[in-house]
């Protein structure tokens, strides 16, 4: 039940990286790394208990946390303030 | 077990993918955002070979201080290589 | 009392991290303990950036408004991801970028607000002036007769979102 | 059982749709204020789901093998992570569009832009 769903996941990731690598702009390339980042950690959660490990969720926690602090110093680059 | 073995081929063919674009992007922003996209999916893997450790250090290290080092280093210098 | 309620949130947030390491309803005796001394030295450290000034969020009608808010949110979330859904199928979009004035006068609401005008129908919230709180949304489909007046009825843009934000944090 | 399976295959496909629907709309949308669009919602509500059926299951072994089963870590933890996911993605959608818009993208067909031109430093 849970491997076609992670298979489905990562086409949609393949997706949204494409648009990383095609896309004008640096705005568009950070909002598809953040969608990239959603995606992976949905993707952790499904594989996580498609491995029967329960502290694979943790993986998932940490790595929310810190793509975030890395949205946020880009989009502070890209704003072009000091920080 | 094939459809496994779909998750093992896809991730390490869009990390070699990742790492030519890092090297092609003349804008070193975008390499530097390639290059995040690069820690993810070397996470991702170390995650498919059941190595929780392993994967959250990785998760650590490049999603959050190498782009940061990364980001300082091309505010004191130029943006375009 | 500012500390003590940093104490407090610091160890549940402990205790839930770290559910089902024993035996004692779910937690071991030194989990509990280092908790403790951990959620001591956290509040003893950071009370005075955790709460600002007031202690109004204590109150528990707060607490039940927002649970009502929660359960009325999660369908407004459902519908604008039907919307977005059929947008992207067929491609009919009517862009722009709106101001509105929600009248909100602390950060905690202007978060609430702002958070959750992102995750429903057809609105993004893209900037925000500090001193008189008013609010730039982009709007996936914008209907012409909000553009006629200047200080925009922000009713039909995010249907009642300002006042619940309002009557749980203002 | 039974029940409880095809509430996980429910919760699965919804959630599978609406991370299909977000990813191909990244790819459709004309700029990047319509694209966080498609992002944010469908991505957020997508994984909700998943998340929503991996806690389903996990939580109905939990119910099964007793109070000290070692799910209890996996539906917890799913939780903190659902609840990380929806905040964090709210403020780095608006945190993008902040900056698209500083640094100088413009709305592509817009009919309207309140915004144009004013310069408000923080």
């Amino acid at each position: 039940m849970w491997l076609p769903a992670a298979i489905v996941m990562v086409v949609c990731m393949l997706a949204c990286i494409a648009r990383i690598f095609i896309g004008p702009g640096a705005p568009t390339r950070l909002a598809a790394f953040d969608t990239t980042n959603t995606l992976v950690v949905a993707l952790m959660v499904v594989l996580a208990i498609m491995f029967e490990q329960v502290i694979f969720v943790d993986v998932a926690i940490v790595y929310a946390l810190l793509s975030f602090i890395m949205t946020l110093y880009v989009a502070r680059f890209i704003e072009g303030k000091k920080f | 077990m094939i459809e496994a073995a779909v998750l093992h081929i896809i991730t390490p063919l869009a990390l070699v993918v990742c790492a030519i674009f890092v090297a092609l992007f003349r804008d070193l922003l975008y390499a530097a955002v390639s290059l995040g996209v690069l820690s993810l999916l070397l996470s991702l893997e170390f995650f498919l070979l059941k190595a929780p450790d392993v994967a959250i250090a990785e998760a650590g290290v490049g999603a959050a201080v190498t782009t940061a080092i990364f980001i300082i280093a091309i505010r004191a210098t130029k943006r375009m290589e | 009392m500012r500390f003590i309620v940093t104490a407090v949130v610091a160890y549940l947030l402990y205790l839930v991290l770290t559910i089902g390491s024993g035996t004692l309803l779910l937690w071991n005796e030194a989990e509990l303990i280092i908790g403790a001394i951990f959620a001591l030295v956290v509040a003893a450290l950071v009370k005075n950036r955790y709460l600002k000034k007031s202690l109004r969020m204590l109150n528990p009608v707060r607490w039940f408004i927002w649970l009502i808010y929660l359960f009325l949110f999660f369908f407004a979330m459902a519908q604008a991801n039907v919307d977005v859904a059929y947008r992207v199928i067929t491609g009919r979009i009517n862009p722009g970028i709106v101001k509105i004035s929600p009248r909100l006068k602390n950060d905690m609401s202007l978060t609430l607000l702002a958070n959750s005008i992102t995750l429903t129908p057809g609105t993004l919230s893209v900037d925000v002036e500090e001193e008189t709180n008013d609010m730039y949304i982009h709007w996936i489909n914008v209907k012409p007769d909000v553009l006629k007046e200047m200080p925009r009825d922000y009713h039909p843009i995010c249907n009642s979102f300002p006042d619940w934000a309002r009557r749980i944090a203002g | 059982m039974g029940a409880l399976n095809i509430v996980t295959y429910v919760f699965i496909g919804v959630g599978l749709f609406f991370n299909a629907v977000g990813s191909f709309g990244l790819n459709r949308f004309p700029d990047v204020y319509t694209r966080l669009h498609a992002a944010t919602k469908c991505t957020t509500f997508g994984s909700m789901f998943l998340i929503l059926a991996v806690i389903v299951q996990s939580a109905s072994i939990w119910v099964m093998e007793g109070a000290l089963s070692s799910q209890s870590v996996l539906s917890i933890h799913a939780i903190i992570a659902l609840v990380v996911l929806l905040i964090t993605n709210a403020t780095s959608a608006h945190a993008i569009a902040r900056a698209a818009h500083r640094s100088g993208e413009k709305p592509a067909r817009a009919v309207v832009d309140d915004l144009e031109g004013k310069d408000i430093n923080d």
